[in-house]
This record gives structure tokens, C-alpha cells and sequence, in this order.
């Protein structure tokens, strides 16, 4: 039952390997669990894979090291992506892996603004300087007729860490946009946040496997094979989340710490990526969307003179779907079937 | 031990015992001292290393608390350090940051008086031991025995009854010694100020004294008092005389019975 | 310096021979091996370390572009106030525990120990108590040098000697008197020590706490440019730290010259050195 | 530098027999800690509790010992603190090591001295974490990039203790080195060394203070491989303060013994110096 | 103005000038020098303070290069410390982390030989001296005399043809100071060593030498040599003597003609 091209199956062929420089500080987040159900299950390694996935700090940082040809291939989030392929250089998105709403914009319940046409003269929270949803907050408000550099003033307050909730709670801030991964932890805190997202950027690719043109060139056949690791990881987990629920919580135990509300972030981050990871076609795992990338990047694109155009389909590089799609889906599921819980 | 004499002694150390540490490492130091110090006069304490010359010096000045007997100064009992009693050692502690006026002065700033009254009598001081041209110098730029004048300044600056001196020119080479010496007893003169001077020196001793009071090693005690008749002022001849010669053969003998 | 007092045969000053010209010697090697490394060898990717000409053309471009004065005005006010408050903690806290053998023995491990929490710990927790204003940045700019004052300040003040001290004393000077006319001045040397190495940690920990949450200041513009892959733009700013740092510190060098002026000629006069 | 009695201090111990326990306890300074501790605490308990910050963000001391047990019950950040210590340990020594070569290089000739300065102050001034990219490109993404930059951070008081301690010693000890014709090395290994121990004492262990800063900052705010630093980070991004608060309460446990250490090592080691002698009376 | 002799002189200073600084800066310590150190003799340099005594002496132990003029030992011409020259100075120079023994078995380990050849005889110096019981003390656990007197045993210990004493026992109180001193004649009589001594205590330089050099004030030149005829050995009663007090009085006249 074996799938007819399975390049790693014959022993004694030659094995690659791949570094792949993920955009936290933690080799994993909750939302990530595609690549660590391959991991642990051992599916790059059948296909003759060695992956070493290292903490490269943040999207910023993941980007950098890519680019520098430190690691081969990363999965900094779209803004960073978009921004490098913005500023010439020669990245390339291989494998869609999530999309949806990564970034928003939120409001306090009982705060002075409850829409975004309101909000000329608001203080704005944002994560940092230069962070990943200022250039969908600008789009935003220049929609609204909003000017963001003089109507408004953008302060960072930080990633849904004390300071944010400090700053929401001390009303330095009225509105804060960020990464909608940060804004659990200000939930869970008592300032409960309506979401402003214009439903557009809900739709917008998320993040993917990003390499360059160069280690494309040269080291395609292992990228090949990781994408299709990591496609059967991610239908691994499709066929039974608990089971990835399980294995995030054996390898980043701390996120799973409840508070003193009894709950957990890496619960309420697991449950927002169920939404945020499944593929639009079951059977295109990675497929990208190429309109929907255009549209983004157009819209990073205008909040500033310095970028160039860049057209979508030149840096999305759907070669590898087919392939990566190519495996045994049958014995995948059995897999998530016979799937035993450790750590619970 | 001590002669009796008609005027009221200006110091009257009686019965002083300095015990230093407790339990089993306890020392003492000095062991039942009993001295008086005349008005006027020229006192030496002469004693080998480590008698407790210091420690009876500093008991005098108030610096130190007797453990046993008391101390009256100008019949008043003595506890600590007292605005009419100098203190002198035996490096000149000069502040580098200061000029050799500003170093002078220094008693009187802490005395919260006004420096501008000072002045004049700073400047005659150091013009008295000839260092007038350095007061504007910093004490680098003076040599060990012209930091030494400096300091005898500033201790007769603010007119002390008593100068207790603790070995004040002990690190200086002899020939500056001798000139420190001859200033001293000259500025001691002037000053009408009582005078203690800590000592190992026995020429010394006896050159500057009206009396030698000689200690015996530890536990530190009084010996003899030794009363030295020579006229004032004295000059270096005195030294060759055979009368002082004897003198000096006298105290080394008393020092070398113990 | 010791040494000088052995041997001394006499050296014509020459400056060609002097120190400063190894450092200027230097200069063109390190810009080589820089050269070599980014622009022939290609060994150090572009994006982590720029080019000599490419930060050079950058340089024009970030300290020409908008409100540029402005951001180096506030860094430098954070720099500045931070050292002046966490240098005044903590002379006035090397003063405070040099007064008391049982305050400094209690007292010393919890201040060590503040040491060893880093400004990155602390900075999420300051931000919330006190806000995103300049107010914070000068906080922590202040708690990254203070230790180094507060340690050189502990430890200066017990050079004076006993028999300053006693001199002291027998003029009954308080104990306030003592240690404005005496034990500061004696410690002052030591003292400037410190407050070399308070600067130039100031200047790390109003950076880094620029890099927490800021809403200006050069640390900001560095995760600016740094998050558009301007990696030219952000090597400007790091050379315009050393530069900064240099300037702090031959500033700081030029006061203790002027002011502990009694130290180095002190120093350089071997043959007063003995007793 | 005279043969003179020990300054005269004025000693007013009584002549009783050797003092209680109780008079040793209020004349130490344990009761001075365990006061300032308590006062600690009870603020730690009781300001949260009026309202006047956000509870969140200042969890009473209750709620952080809570956490802290919690913590400990979890078991899973052994490992991070192996890396941590691991991390620290290493770096430690390299930049000892590192900071001392330099300062002997550097102490024993004063042309090099004067020659490095700027340089060295300029690299001092500079924010090390904006190298930590470039490091992370030369060792890769293991624990050696953040070692590396902890290195960096802790070898300067190394470096400027032993330089200024290699300059201690006498005018005259140099001179009795050279009258009996001792070589370069052996003035070195004898006698300035010897007399610098001391002060490099103090940096070494001035240098274990940074080496925990550097490492936990390289943590926080570069790649690394875990460790205690990118706990805090991810506990404070859930807002979970007590966990915050019980981690650094480890780090400053962890650095004041490690200190301790160092001082009883640093008696040993340098027994004559008036310090240590002072101390151990 | 040296006075010739039959035995070749181990030492020879001849015509030397020792200039510090340069240009503006430049001081003359020390002013074409010629002096001989005959074999086995005791030999001291008198004069005042600053007057080149240590600068000399320092050129004599190949520790300072003469400017002009030229040093022979034993025939030879000196460039740089011999071994065979033992130097001690004012301060007892001991390092605070040897205990004595260690300390007086300093220029064995330099030397590169066996310590444990020489311990026996360190032991013996240790116990000329008095010091035994304190071979594995501390420096800090000894009084200055004690310090000096380890001293005596280590520049001792390697049995130097010349020794070379720059005020060793300038910091010490008067009373141990005789005693060393009469350790130092002692010592150098049993290692049969030729001493030169710089000093300037006149008392001292008269009792110890067999020879006086008394040198001017800057820039320091010889002045005149004193022959000390008294036996030895010497006991400290001599000082007391006509024939001694005479010879004093002649070097102060010396020392103050100047
Ligand atoms: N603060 C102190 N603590 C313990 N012992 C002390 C203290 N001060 C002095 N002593 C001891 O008391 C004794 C007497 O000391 P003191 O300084 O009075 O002697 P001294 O006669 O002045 O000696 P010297 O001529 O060497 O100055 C010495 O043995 C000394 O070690
Ligand atoms: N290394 C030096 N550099 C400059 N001047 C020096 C140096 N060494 C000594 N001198 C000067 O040379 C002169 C002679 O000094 P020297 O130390 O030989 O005098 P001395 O006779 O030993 O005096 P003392 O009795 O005070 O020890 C002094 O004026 C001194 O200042
Ligand atoms: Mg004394
Ligand atoms: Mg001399």
C-alpha cells in the first residue's frame, strides 16, 4: 500500500538535511503542530530527512538567518516575508501553511472608540516598532480616511506580555493591533477586546515555508521531501487534533501552564490555530493563494515609497504540492488512529 | 611615681588600664598609668615598641576610652577628643586635594569658624617655619619635612593647650629632624602651649624635655620620670656636653634594666 | 608605573613610537578585514553584516531622515538621566552601607543579586508600573549602572587611611565631615572608575530598553530598520553607539582629570613613592 | 607603611566573658536581613491587595509562592535550567580565561594598554545583543551563539581587574625581583600575579553576575536553545506574573549562592589579603 | 680622594654621573662618583636625604644604568644584578602569601636550584635571628623587626660575595634597629661578605663601618672617606666612648660644612 514514488523508502539512498529556523523563541508554538507531529512521528525521517528545527527568536530574526543562508528554510510570518520580498530580496514561499487572521485590531469593550472611522486621534498600541500589523493597521485606517501618520499616534507596547496589559489598563492605549496570538493572555486578564478586523484580512496567507531562490536551486530535492513531511504531519493532525493537542503539550509544557484562572494559553492558541491551519483543499495541503498573497502584498506595499512591486506568482513556488501531497493517507490516518496519549 | 609639683597639672592620667580584645585573645596595652602634665611644660614618653605609648597618647586625646582610671584635662574629666587638645603623627597627614593653606585650615573649617579670620595667622605660621612660598602648593610638591612643618601649622593654628605628638618626625631622616626638633621647641615657645611628645629616640627625648617620663615594655607602665635641668632655648651643642651625654647614658640604662 | 622608579633611562618622546599610533594603525586593518570578509571573500552574509560602502552610503540617508535629531535627542536624554540618577543611587548607596559594617553585610548580597537580574526581566515589569514614557528608559538606564557606582563607591570609601582618619577625629569632625572632607575625596579615583563603567552600561540599558517598548529613541529606529532588512541603516546606529560610547568616556576621562588632578601626578613621581 | 600600632579604634567591648548568642544575633547583621526580608514579604502580600495595581501584573507573594510550587511540580524546566547553568558555567570560564589573557597581555605592557583602550571602550559601550545575529552566523543556532555573547558581556571586569592588579605590586618588589635576576616569567608567576589575585578575585566574581545577565538576555531576546530567559519571556507573554516572578526569584537564589561560593573559594584562594583576613576574624 | 690599598677592591665606581630626565627636565643625582669597596670590608654611605645615596647604590647592584662612568665587580664590568650581589631595602620586602620560610627561600626558586638543599641552612639563618619558631608564619604575623630580620636571612641565604643595604633598617624603632644592627655585623662577620650600607645616621655609619663615605647634598658627590679604626666586635657601649662621640662630631661637621 505503499505510495509508488517513495524516494526514502529504498534503503542505502542518499539522506539530506534541512535546517529550519522557526520565527519564536520556542522551537514550537501551539499553533505548529504540523511539523511536530512529522517530527516526532518520524516522517521526515522516512523520507530520508534530517530536520533540525531551531528557535531563531522571532519572524524578524527567522527572515534574517533564511536570507543569510543560515538556515534553509524558516517559517517567518507573511509581513516579514512580504517585507523582504518588498525590499528585492530573493525569497520564496514554497508551502502555504496557515492563513487566516494573524494580525488584527482590537478595542476594549467600554473604550472610547467602537469602530474604526472613529478613531482619529487615538493612541494605538502596537506590538513594536516596525512590528508585522502596523502595515494592516495603516491599511486600514488610510481606508477610513484616516491619515496613520498624522491622525493617529502608534505606540508599541509589547506582545501581549505586562506591559501591553498595563498600557490597555492604565489607558495609555484605546486601541491595540497585534498578532491575534497575543490578545489571549489580555482576555484571560479581565480587559475583554472586540475585534475591528476588517473581514478582509481574515483571508490573507498566514505563513508558510519560506526559503530562498538559491537553496531552491541547490537543495530542492530535501525541500521537496520536507514539504511532503510536513503535509502528512499536518493531515496527521486533521485526523485526530487531540492527539496533537498531546504531543504540543509534551514538547512545550510551559505553554499549557494554567494561570490562576485555570486557563492555559497554549489551549486557547491550539484552538484559534484548528481554525487557521486547515487546508482550503484537504487533498492541496500547502496549495498557496495566489490572489489573495497579491492583495496583501499590494496592501503592504502601499504604506510605503521605498518597496518595490512584486508580483505574487514570482514568489510563491508551487512546485513541490504535487509531490508533497503524494503519500499515503490511509496509513497517515491509522496513524492518528492508533495514536496513544502520554501527557496528559 | 610621679613629682608632686605646685601648680595644677593641665592632664592628670590616673590609674589608666587599656585592655584591647576579650576571652582569650585580650592584650593589654597600658597597665595602671598614672603621669601628670604641667601647664607649659615639655613632656616625653620614652619606651621601646609597642608599650602603649600610642595607646596612652590617644587616651589623652580622647580618641581612645580607658578601660580602667580616668582622664582629666583642665580638671574636667576627659571622654572625648577635646577642641584644645592637638594631635600630631607621625606621617604629616596632608590631604592631597588641598593646598598646604587649605591643609592648615582645615581644623578651622571643621570648627565652623570663618577661614578668612585664619588666614593672616596661617600665612605667619608657615612664614615662622619658612614654607610661605609653598602655600599655594599642593602636598606633592613638598618634601616629607615641609609636610611635616605644614601639619605643625595647622595643629598650633587654633591655639591648643595641649600638642600631643606622636613620634612627629619619626619618619623623617635625621638632619630634618633635628631642624623639625629645633622648630618645634621654637614654635611650642611662641605658642605657650603644653607639649606631649611620644618618642623611641632618647637624644631626642632628652633634647626637647623638661621631663622624660620612661616606659617599661608590656604590659605598658611608668618607670621613672626623669626631670632634664637644661636652660631653654637649647641648641645642637647641648648634645656634646657631658652632662647630657649622661643624661641620655641615664634614660638608656633605665630602658635596658626592664 | 612602579617599574619607573627601576628603570628610567632617559627616552626620547617620540610619536611615532607612542601608543595612539597603533590605534590609528589599527583603524585601516579592522576597515580591511571587514572589507575582505563582506565585499571579496562574500564570507559574512550582507544582510547580518553590511558592507564598508554600503553603511557609508547609509550614513547620509539615516541621519538626514525625518525628525533624526529628535530620536538621538531623546536616547541621549535617557542616557544621560539614567546615569545621573542610577550613578547618584548609587554613590549615595556606597556612602550609605561604607557608614555601617551591619548595613553593608545585609545589605550587599540583595544589591549583588540586582545585578543579576538582567534589564530585559525587569523592563516588561518597570513599563508597567511607570508607562512608556521617557520616564522608564531613564529607570532602567539608572538600574543597569547603578551597581557599578554603588560597588567602586563601597569600595573607595574605605582607602582612607587610619591615620586621616584619626586626624579627623581628634578635630572631632562628625561623621559627616569625615566623609565630605576625607573619605569622598580620598575615593574619588576609584569612584571615576566606576562611573566609566556605569556609563557605558547605561548607554546597553537605555538601548535595550528602547528595544522592549519605546516609542522612540535610536534602539527603536534600530528595530526599525532592522525589521525592513535595512541592515545598512542599522549598522549606522551601532557605529553611532560606539561613538557615543567613545565620547562618554573620554568625557568622563577629562573631568576626572580635572578634578582628581592630584592622582596622576601622584603617580607619575616614583621617588616620592617610598616611606 | 611605618611600624606603628594598629589605628587607634575605639574598641569598647566589655570585659565579660565571650558574648551570647543573643548579643552576637542583634550585634550581626542576620536580624537586619530577616527584618528587611519580612518587610519585603509583607509589602510583596499586602500592596497588591490595595487595589492600587493591577493584580495581574503584581501577583501577592501568596499567589507567586502558589506558582512557584506549581512550578516546581511541573518538573519540565530542569532541563531549561540545565541549559541555563550549563550556558552560564561555560561562558563563565571562557570569559575569564578570556578576560584574564587579555588583561595579562594587556597589564603587562603598557603600549598594548594604551594602543586597545579605545577600542575596547567602544566595544564596551556597544548593545551586545545587536551581535547576536552575526553570532548566531558564525556558531549556528545551538547553545554556542548565546555562550558566545554572555562571553562577551562578562570578561571585561576580568580584563580590567587583572590589568589593574598586575600594576600593584611595589616600586621595591619590583626592584628585589630584579636584583636577583629574576626573568620576565618569573616576576610574573611570583610576584605579580600573586598580588593581583585579589583584585581579580573581584572580577571573576563581578564577572558570574553578567555571565547570568548574559546569558538569560541572550535568552530573551536572540535565538536560543531554552533556558531560563525564554521561560520568563513565554510565561510573561501569558501574562502569568507568579511563574514570572518565581523564575526570577530562582535566578537571584541561584546567583547569590554562586557568589557565596566564590567568596568562601576567594578566602582560600587569596588568604593574605587584608580583606579576607578582615573577614575572617 | 679614595684612599688606595694593597688587596684588589672588589667593587670600583669609577666616575660616575647619573642623570634622570632630559632637556628641561634634567637633574643631576649623582655627580662623577669614584669610590672602591675593598674585599670583606663594611662600608657606609652617609649623607643627606636626596643626595644620590640609593641612586649609587642601585648603580652598584646593576639595577640602574650609569650614565656616564663605569662599575667593575670583582674585575669584571657590571651591566646588569649579579648574583653574587645581594640587595635589601628600607622596607622588608616579603610577599604576603609565603609564609617566612618561603619567603627566605625566594632566590633559591629563582635561581632554579633545589629548594630543599637550602632549607637546613634557611633554617639555621631563621634561627641565628631568632625567627624559628616563626617559619610558617606569615609576614602579616610579624612585627617590622621580624620582617627585617627575614629579610637578613634571604638576601643571606645564597651566600653573595657583596651586600648591598639601603636603609634596611630605616623603618624600624631605635631600640630593635641596634639590635638588627648588631644581627647585621654579626652576619656579615659569619658569611665573611663585604657590605655596603646607606644610611644617614651618623651614630649608625660610625658604629657599623670600617669606612665612611660622606656624600654632599645634589648633586651627590663624595666628599671625604672617614677610617673607623675601632675593634671589632662591637659593643653598643662604644657609643659612649670619647674616641666615638669624636668621630661623630667629624662627620656632622662634614655633613654640615657642606
Ligand atoms: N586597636 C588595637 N587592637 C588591639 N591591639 C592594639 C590596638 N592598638 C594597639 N594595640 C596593641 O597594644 C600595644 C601597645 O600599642 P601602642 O601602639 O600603644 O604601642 P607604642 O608604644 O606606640 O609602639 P610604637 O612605638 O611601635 O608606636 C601593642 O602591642 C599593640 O599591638
Ligand atoms: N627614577 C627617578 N627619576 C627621576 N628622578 C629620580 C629618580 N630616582 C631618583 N631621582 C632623584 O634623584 C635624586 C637622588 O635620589 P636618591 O633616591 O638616590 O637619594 P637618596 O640619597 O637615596 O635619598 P634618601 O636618603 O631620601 O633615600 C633625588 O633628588 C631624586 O628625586
Ligand atoms: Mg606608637
Ligand atoms: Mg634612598
Amino acid at each position: 500500500t505503499a505510495p509508488a514514488t517513495d524516494p526514502g523508502a529504498e534503503p542505502g539512498e542518499e539522506r539530506y538535511e534541512i535546517t529550519m529556523a522557526m520565527a519564536s523563541g520556542d522551537t514550537y508554538t501551539a499553533e505548529w503542530w504540523g511539523w511536530l507531529a512529522a517530527d516526532t512521528l518520524g516522517y521526515y525521517d522516512e523520507l530520508g530527512l534530517d530536520v533540525e528545527f531551531v528557535a531563531a527568536g522571532g519572524s524578524g530574526a527567522a527572515m534574517e538567518q533564511v536570507i543569510a543562508g543560515n538556515a534553509d528554510a524558516g517559517n517567518p510570518s507573511a509581513p516579514a516575508f512580504g517585507e523582504a520580498a518588498l525590499v528585492g530580496l530573493p525569497v520564496v514561499n514554497i508551502f502555504t501553511y496557515s492563513s487566516g487572521a494573524i494580525f488584527g485590531i482590537f478595542v476594549p469593550e467600554d473604550g472610547p472608540f467602537q469602530s474604526i472611522a472613529d478613531m482619529r486621534g487615538a493612541n494605538i498600541g502596537i506590538s513594536e516598532a516596525g512590528g508585522g500589523e502596523v502595515a494592516f493597521l495603516e491599511a486600514a485606517l488610510r481606508a477610513e480616511g484616516i491619515d496613520p501618520i498624522t491622525d493617529v499616534q502608534l505606540i508599541p507596547i509589547g506582545d501581549g506580555g505586562p506591559e501591553t496589559l498595563a498600557a490597555l489598563d492604565n489607558g495609555s492605549v484605546d486601541v491595540y493591533s497585534t498578532a491575534y496570538n497575543d490578545i489571549f493572555a489580555i482576555q484571560t486578564a479581565g480587559v475583554n477586546l472586540i475585534d475591528l478586523t476588517p473581514a478582509i484580512y481574515n483571508t490573507f496567507p498566514a505563513r508558510g515555508i519560506i526559503t530562498t531562490q538559491d537553496t531552491l536551486d541547490n537543495n530542492g530535492e530535501a525541500l521537496q521531501r520536507f514539504a511532503r513531511g510536513t503535509a502528512m504531519g499536518m493531515y496527521f493532525c486533521l485526523e485526530n487534533i487531540e492527539a496533537c493537542r498531546d504531543l504540543m503539550k509534551g514538547a512545550i509544557p510551559q505553554v499549557f501552564e494554567q494561570n490562576a484562572d485555570g486557563v492555559s494559553q497554549g489551549d486557547l492558541r491550539f484552538e484559534l490555530a484548528k481554525t487557521q491551519v486547515v487546508p482550503a483543499d484537504i487533498n492541496r495541503i500547502g496549495q498557496h493563494d495566489v490572489a489573495g498573497t497579491q492583495e496583501f502584498l499590494d496592501l503592504i506595499q502601499s504604506t510605503s515609497d521605498s518597496y518595490i512591486a512584486v508580483n505574487a506568482p514570482d514568489v510563491l513556488f508551487d512546485g513541490f504540492i504535487d509531490f508533497a501531497n503524494d503519500f499515503d493517507r490511509d496509513r497517515v490516518a491509522a496513524d492518528a488512529a492508533a495514536y496513544e496519549f502520554q501527557n496528559d | 611615681m610621679t613629682t608632686m609639683t605646685q601648680t595644677a597639672p593641665l592632664v592628670r592620667v590616673d590609674g589608666v588600664t587599656k585592655r584591647f580584645g576579650s576571652g582569650d585573645k585580650e592584650m593589654v596595652a597600658l597597665s595602671g598609668l598614672n603621669l601628670e602634665v604641667r601647664e607649659g611644660e615639655f613632656l616625653s614618653l620614652l619606651g621601646p615598641s609597642g608599650c602603649g605609648k600610642s595607646t596612652a597618647l590617644n587616651i589623652m586625646g580622647g580618641l581612645l576610652e580607658a578601660t580602667e582610671g580616668t582622664v582629666t584635662f583642665s580638671g574636667e574629666q576627659l571622654t572625648e577628643p577635646n577642641r584644645h587638645i592637638g594631635m600630631m603623627f607621625q606621617q604629616a597627614v596632608m590631604f592631597p586635594w588641598r593646598t598646604t593653606l587649605e591643609n592648615v585650615l582645615l581644623p578651622v573649617e571643621i570648627f565652623g569658624e570663618k577661614k578668612k579670620d585664619f588666614i593672616p595667622k596661617a600665612e605667619e605660621l608657615l612664614e615662622m617655619v619658612g614654607i610661605k612660598d609653598f602655600r599655594d602648593s599642593y602636598p606633592w610638591q613638598l618634601s616629607g619635612g615641609m609636610q611635616q612643618r605644614a601639619a605643625l601649622c595647622r595643629v598650633l593654628l587654633h591655639d591648643p593647650k595641649l600638642l600631643l605628638l606622636d613620634e612627629p618626625c619619626g619618619a623623617l631622616d635625621e638632619f630634618t629632624r633635628e631642624s623639625m626638633n629645633q622648630e618645634l621647641l621654637r614654635l611650642q615657645d611662641y605658642a605657650k602651649s603644653t607639649a606631649v611628645l611620644v618618642t623611641h629616640n632618647i637624644t631626642e627625648a632628652v633634647f626637647m624635655s623638661d621631663r622624660v617620663a620612661v616606659m617599661s615594655a608590656r604590659p605598658g607602665r611608668l618607670v621613672d620620670i626623669i626631670e632634664v635641668p637644661f636652660d631653654r632655648p637649647r641648641r645642637p651643642d647641648l648634645q656634646t656636653t657631658n652632662d647630657f651625654i649622661k643624661l641620655v647614658a641615664k634614660a638608656r640604662q633605665m630602658l635596658e634594666l626592664q | 608605573m612602579a617599574q619607573i622608579a627601576v628603570d628610567s633611562s632617559p627616552k626620547k618622546k617620540n610619536f611615532l613610537r607612542s601608543p595612539y599610533m597603533l590605534t590609528i594603525a589599527l583603524l585601516p586593518i579592522i576597515l580591511a578585514a571587514w572589507w575582505l570578509a563582506t565585499t571579496v571573500t562574500k564570507s559574512v552574509p550582507a544582510i547580518l553584516l553590511p558592507t564598508p560602502e554600503s553603511v557609508w552610503i547609509a550614513f547620509p540617508r539615516v541621519l538626514g531622515a525625518d525628525g533624526f535629531g529628535d530620536q538621538v535627542l531623546r536616547t541621549l536624554t535617557e542616557i544621560a538621566g539614567g546615569f545621573a540618577l542610577g550613578a547618584s543611587v548609587g554613590f549615595f548607596l556606597g556612602v550609605l552601607l561604607s557608614s555601617s559594617s551591619r548595613l553593608r553585610a545585609a545589605y550587599l548580597p540583595f544589591l549583588s543579586a540586582l545585578e543579576a537580574i538582567p534589564t530585559v526581566i525587569l523592563a516588561p515589569i518597570i513599563i508597567a508600573w511607570i508607562g512608556f514614557g521617557i520616564e522608564g528608559k531613564i529607570l532602567q538606564a539608572a538600574i543597569a549602572c547603578f551597581y557599578a557606582v554603588f560597588i567602586t563607591t563601597l569600595s573607595g570609601l574605605g582607602l582612607a587611611e587610619p591615620n586621616a582618619v584619626a586626624l579627623m577625629k581628634s578635630l572631632r569632625a562628625s561623621k559627616w565631615q569625615t566623609m565630605v572632607k576625607l573619605r569622598i575625596p580620598t575615593a574619588l579615583p576609584v569612584i571615576f572608575g566606576g562611573l566609566q563603567l556605569g556609563a557605558t552600561t547605561a548607554i546597553i540599558g537605555a538601548i535595550v530598553s528602547e528595544f522592549i517598548g519605546a516609542t522612540g529613541g535610536l534602539g527603536y529606529l534600530m528595530l526599525r530598520y532592522r525589521s525592513s532588512f535595512d541592515t545598512a541603516a542599522y549598522w549606522v546606529i551601532i557605529f553611532l553607539f560606539l561613538v557615543i560610547g567613545l565620547v562618554v568616556y573620554l568625557t568622563i576621562w577629562y573631568i576626572e582629570k580635572r578634578f582628581v588632578f592630584w592622582r596622576r601626578i601622584e603617580v607619575t613621581r616614583p621617588d616620592l613613592e617610598k616611606q | 607603611m611605618t611600624t606603628t600600632a594598629p589605628p587607634p579604634t575605639p574598641a569598647r567591648s566589655a570585659p565579660t566573658p565571650g558574648p551570647t548568642w543573643w548579643e552576637r544575633f542583634r550585634g550581626g547583621s542576620a536580624w537586619i536581613v530577616i527584618t528587611t526580608v519580612a518587610v519585603i514579604i509583607a509589602f510583596w502580600e499586602f500592596f497588591p491587595q490595595t487595589g492600587l495595581v493591577n493584580r495581574v501584573l503584581f501577583p501577592t507573594f501568596s499567589e507567586t509562592v502558589a506558582a512557584f510550587v506549581q512550578l516546581l511540580g511541573g518538573g519540565y524546566w530542569w532541563d531549561d535550567l540545565a541549559k541555563t547553568m550549563s550556558a552560564v558555567a561555560i561562558a563563565w570560564v571562557i570569559g575569564v580565561a578570556f578576560g584574564f589573557t587579555m588583561g595579562v597581555v594587556l597589564g603587562t605592557s603598557p603600549f598594548m594598554r594604551q594602543a586597545i583602550t579605545p577600542y575596547a571602550i567602544a566595544v564596551q559601550a556597544l548593545p551586545k545583543v545587536v551581535l547576536a545575529p552575526l553570532l548566531i552566523g558564525w556558531l549556528g543556532f545551538g547553545p554556542e551563539s548565546k555562550i558566545a555573547l554572555a562571553v562577551i558581556i562578562c570578561f571585561f571586569p576580568v580584563w580590567i581587574d587583572t590589568m589593574v592588579g598586575l600594576a600593584l605590586p611595589s616600586a621595591n618588589e619590583f626592584k628585589l625581583m630584579k636584583s636577583l635576576k629574576a626573568s620576565r616569567w618569573q616576576v610574573f608567576t611570583k610576584l605579580q600575579l600573586p598580588s593581583a589575585l585579589p583584585m581579580i578575585m573581584v572580577g571573576v566574581k563581578h564577572a558570574l553576575l553578567l555571565a547570568f545577565t548574559g546569558v538569560i538576555v541572550a535568552e530573551i531576546l536572540s535565538a536560543s536553545d531554552g533556558g531560563l530567559g525564554k521561560l520568563t519571556k513565554e510565561f510573561a507573554s501569558q501574562l502569568n506574573m507568579g511563574l514570572v516572578y518565581s523564575v526570577v526569584t530562582i535566578v537571584v537564589i541561584l546567583s547569590i549562592t554562586l557568589v557565596s561560593i566564590a567568596d568562601v573559594i576567594e578566602r582560600r584562594v587569596v588568604f593574605w589579603s587584608e580583606e579576607s583576613r578582615a573577614r575572617r576574624k
